[in-house]
């Protein structure tokens, strides 16, 4: 495969029952949600939230910017680690940490930035806590010649300095949220000038630059349709990988914070097995984090998609947007919800989930650091735990099965989180 | 409904959306918008916790509520009213509540032709056959709702089934316009439904949109949030209906153009 | 090019002149370092240090685990930072970052832990001051099962705590030298209990550690034969790359620590040159950091490779092993000496050399990082710093010229040193 | 030299070095060797700062020195030897600083047939010309010295001119074993050579050695460190000179197997 494909994939038209749409709270008559969205995101991204279609075009800009990423990514086999775990399994993963900024993020970061482009908006604003998205945003607003502006939680800003660095570099603003540049940020600094900062507060500060500046637009990093929709560039991929040397896969595995890159990864596998029956023995397989156990544990209902509410509420899997998850390493996994699109499809039960705590995870990527020499993010990490468990079920039963995991990022600017276990 | 769009002729439906109940809603200006080229109205039942619908319409169940409306109060206005064509709008959930046979036994003696459930396939995809059962049983016309992010599958399924038509709503909830390239949804949509009557509705109050519309392969336009806005204001007096009557001949002309 | 080369090149043959063989200290009758050398280093990398083939097989275990690590790595365009230099020339990178590793040190790093462990040595132990040897080797000895230990100069040790945490996650024991384990730590530490070490002190461990244990070999990052002639593998494909895209390079350009990656870069084409004239009008061009200018300002004399002074003498352009250079964040490029090739080739007028000072390079570095999105190794910066200049050169010149470096590895791990210069 | 190296001919030369001066070096000494089957000897000029010796040799240069050795006894030494083959080993520095043509004629007048600078090539590349020019000046045999690491454009250059043999340096330095595949260099040299003659040396002890030298193409060996090595012992009774004997005659018999 020497290109990317040159279209994402919408699983909308393929879903088993409609998706519930957007709505905004029922008894708030005053201000809708809805209405803001086309001050919040670049319109050609709100279209692709609504469109019927099912292959969407990739604008040329956007399939160059990916090629200079690095794709297609390489699909790897992970043979040490089937010998390491004495395996009849093949495992294979798809390498989304090769890209600059090191995750997948960038795949819908690099379109968001490009459309903000095209319809001329001067800066694209985020919130960010850990960096990851931070990062690849900063990186995409670099690549398309535009201003980036994260709000960075106080306590990240003052811990993650690495990331911070890696944002500047790229050229973005980082402010330590909250800021003084905003209302809300003002406000709680008077109350607690050392204010450690939250993702919702973080989130508010950017809605509202948004909302006061025009030419200002917010970015996301998961849960809606069009980033699941970017993302599908991984398992466009991977699909072709895989024809390339004749393997079917058995089972595919993602780790889920909003659900972006495990909607990617296997939603064109999805798409076949609804519409053609393809893959209809394939398991797949989302992973979560015990500290956020909103696909085991969360309840599907209608809950606003971020934790600030500015957004409008989506029907999915959440634990509430007011639930607190303790602090883990996986930032990335900490998220409230998981996307419309695959809350759906666990609903309906064409996806499996399982969750982990920070320790098994922990251990999961030391095994494959050491056996593979590749760090995985603290995110990554479940997939892997996953993946292993999958493999030593495939040891026991004697199976010969074809695994394949999305290798959504690197953790080499995370190597903190081993070193306090390390020793 | 079927007089009216026969599907194959090339005959455009303009449908006006009125909350039933809503003070701003009298026949004085139901007149005006049929004299004017409406050809249908769709008539929503007020509610406290509306779904899918945007800030103009929920003030307007809520001027409904307030002016006291009842079931029974909107369904007799309905019934007094000489239309050739009307439809009732509610979700069914509201429906089911009263239950379901009871509600459209209601439609049926206020002598509308159907009754849209806009999150009938959405949270009650089960209970489509139920629907349509009722349907026969009342002599209602089947009509569904969809929206551009409907399974393609279930679509086709739905046009198979006849209905009287398939509204679809362009937007994400009714009035609010979002930047979404609606003759391309259309389009998808007229694919994979033949020649099953299409109406379209959600945040449509331009003439342009409605040719934008009509040209990607909608038979209809249903107009709700526009004209609330129109008649909700305070000044009602002969400028009032000039720009109202104009409006609507405006829109009109563009759905035939 | 989908497959990595199976040799690699040896420029010995091809040499101007003899190359000046390795010698002891001429007044010293008692110990040989030379004799030493068996004691050091696996059989089969002495014998390539001496090989008068042209062509060396790479093994099938090594192209495997050159395979794994993503070769042929790709050779980019760096079309926006022409685009920001306004140049009409062409300027391609090859990206030796990609690797797990981070930088083209793993290349040899696979090598000799192939051989040692197809030697049945048990262990390789080797120095390390900013991390990145010390990463690449850990890395290889995962891969090819042995065991690691890297002697880590205290400083950096307590400095760079992620570098230490990713060579412990490859399963590599990291001591704080001077350390506890040999005679020459212990006796540094009784003096100084908090001695910050060096890296001759570092080295000087590692060797002890060799003498005194049967079973462990050392393992060297840069400066021998063998060393160079696995780093061609990057030459050679970047040779077949630019055919692929019909280029030919008008200047090639690298940073030269102990020169590894540059000579592995370059020699391929220079080779070509001194056997059939081919790119006799392409320009070689080595960087190096003016706090250890040995190319621009050194002498070419016969020098320990290394700083301890345990390795036989070379024929080299070197400052001195005893030349303390000023603490700089390229510490890969703080050796003392260029290996015997590559000097012998400078000498020969072959090759041309630059050096900058740190704050020129550290310029460089964000302009590529801002303009390319990728974050370049304090080594790296110093090619880029001279490929803007030769860009902008061709500017004012109006010259379209085809531009190639080397891009030797990542900065990730070393995002400190922005965060000190951005603020 | 070419009576018995003709190039064509499959006769083999075993070749003893040893240091002009060392006391361990006598008449007695190489009597054995020669009567052993040595063909040839090589007499390096004791110095003290050899480049490219071993400790085995180095130690030995010390002990001549030690024992008073001047350039101008160790040529007469080597004049009175009354052997058919002897070449002299030192660097082509030392010669310089004696002045080349001088210390030619020192060789010319010793009875050898010839010099070998080690460090010609290597250090002075560009004295090879009036290296040649002097040897032929002087009627002695042009002999290069090189290693495994020497272009092979040089080496092919080398050939053409004619030498009486080259000598390939297997090893770093003298007397000491690397791990080096010494057959294939060999047979890498002899490739691009034809059919000069190859002598090789450093580190050569053993009969297999020899072997292998000659399987893959070389003319001779010459021995230094081993032999230095055992006639430097103390003990110099009967049994040594036996065990010298039997040595010499080993190598000697692996060389022509
Ligand atoms: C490396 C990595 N993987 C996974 C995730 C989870 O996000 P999503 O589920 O949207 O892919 C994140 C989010 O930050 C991440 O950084
Ligand atoms: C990224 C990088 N580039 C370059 C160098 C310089 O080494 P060499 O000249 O041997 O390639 C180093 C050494 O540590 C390095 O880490």
């Amino acid at each position: 495969m020497h290109d990317p494909p040159n279209y994402w994939y919408n699983i909308v038209p393929d879903l088993p029952r409609p998706l519930p749409p957007p709505r905004d709270p029922e008894d708030d008559y005053i201000f809708s949600r809805i209405e803001i969205l086309p001050k919040l995101f670049p319109s050609e991204l709100l279209d692709q939230e609504f469109t019927a279609e099912r292959y969407v075009q990739i604008p040329a800009e956007v399939l160059d910017s990916y090629r200079r990423i690095g794709r297609p990514t390489p699909l790897a086999r992970a043979v040490r680690l089937e010998r390491f775990l004495d395996t009849p399994a093949k495992i294979y993963f798809k390498r989304e940490d090769l890209s600059p900024a090191g995750s997948h993020k960038v795949n819908t970061a690099l379109a968001q930035a490009y459309y903000a482009k095209k319809e001329n908006i001067q800066m694209l604003t985020t919130e960010t806590s850990a960096g990851q998205w931070g990062s690849a945003l900063a990186y995409a607003c670099a690549m398309f010649n535009i201003k980036c502006l994260v709000f960075m939680t106080r306590s990240s800003y003052l811990q993650k300095p690495y990331r911070k660095t890696l944002m500047k570099l790229y050229g973005a603003e980082v402010l330590p949220s909250p800021s003084d540049c905003t209302d809300v940020g003002r406000n709680l600094l008077k109350e607690r000038p050392e204010h450690p900062g939250s993702l919702g507060i973080a989130i508010s500060e950017a809605v509202e630059t948004c909302m006061k500046n025009e030419g200002v637009k917010y970015a996301i990093g998961s849960v809606m349709n069009f980033v699941l929709l970017h993302q599908t560039v991984i398992g466009l991929e991977t699909m072709k990988q895989l024809e390339e040397i004749g393997e079917k896969p058995d089972i595919m595995v993602g780790c889920v914070g909003g659900g972006s890159n495990f909607a990617g990864f296997i939603f064109p596998f999805v798409g076949k097995r609804l519409r053609d029956g393809e893959f209809k023995d394939t398991r797949f397989i989302g992973v979560e984090s015990k500290a956020s156990p909103k696909m085991t544990e969360g309840k599907y209902v209608y809950e606003h998609g971020d934790t600030a509410g500015y957004l409008p509420m989506l029907k999915m899997y959440t634990v509430g947007r007011n639930y607190v998850p303790p602090p883990i390493h996986a930032a990335g996994l900490r998220y409230h919800a998981v996307a419309p699109t695959l809350s759906l499809l666990i609903r309906e039960g064409l996806i499996e989930t399982a969750a982990y705590t920070q320790e098994e995870v922990l251990d999961a990527a030391r095994t494959f650091a050491r056996v593979e020499g590749i760090i995985p993010a603290p995110e990554t990490s479940h997939a892997i735990k996953q993946v292993i468990i999958e493999a030593q079920q495939c040891r026991r039963r004697n199976l010969q099965k074809t695994i394949v995991f999305c290798f959504s990022g690197h953790g080499l600017l995370d190597l903190s989180i081993f070193e306090e276990h390390t020793e | 409904m079927h007089d009216f769009l026969p599907g194959t002729s090339k005959e455009r439906v303009l449908m006006v959306y009125l909350t039933a109940g809503d003070p701003c809603v009298n026949g004085n200006i139901i007149n005006i918008l049929s004299e004017s080229g409406v050809d249908a109205f769709e008539f929503g039942i007020p509610m406290a916790k509306p779904k899918y619908d945007g800030l103009v319409i929920k003030a307007s169940y809520r001027r409904a509520l307030e002016n006291g409306a009842t079931l029974e109060k909107i369904f007799q206005f309905m019934r007094d009213l000489n239309l050739d064509h009307k439809i009732i709008f509610t979700y069914f959930d509201y429906a089911k509540n009263i239950g379901i046979e009871k509600f459209m036994s209601y439609v049926q003696n206020a002598g509308a032709e159907g009754v849209l459930f806009p999150d009938l396939l959405i949270d009650y995809l089960d209970e489509l056959d139920k629907y349509i059962e009722i349907c026969k049983q009342c002599s209602l016309e089947p009509i569904f709702f969809i929206t551009s992010s409907f399974p393609h599958n279930l679509i086709i399924k739905l046009a198979r089934l006849k209905p009287a038509f398939i509204y679809l709503g362009l937007m994400a909830s009714t009035g609010t316009l979002l930047p979404i390239t609606i003759s391309r949804n259309i389009r998808i949509i007229r694919g994979l439904i033949g020649d099953t009557p299409l109406l379209v509705g959600f945040a449509i109050s331009k003439p342009s949109q409605i040719m934008d519309c009509v040209r990607a392969g909608a038979d209809g336009v249903i107009i709700g949030s526009a004209i609330i806005r129109l008649i909700s204001q305070e000044e009602r007096g002969s400028a009032f209906r000039e720009n109202l009557r104009n409006y609507i001949i405006s829109l009109k002309r563009a759905l035939e153009a």
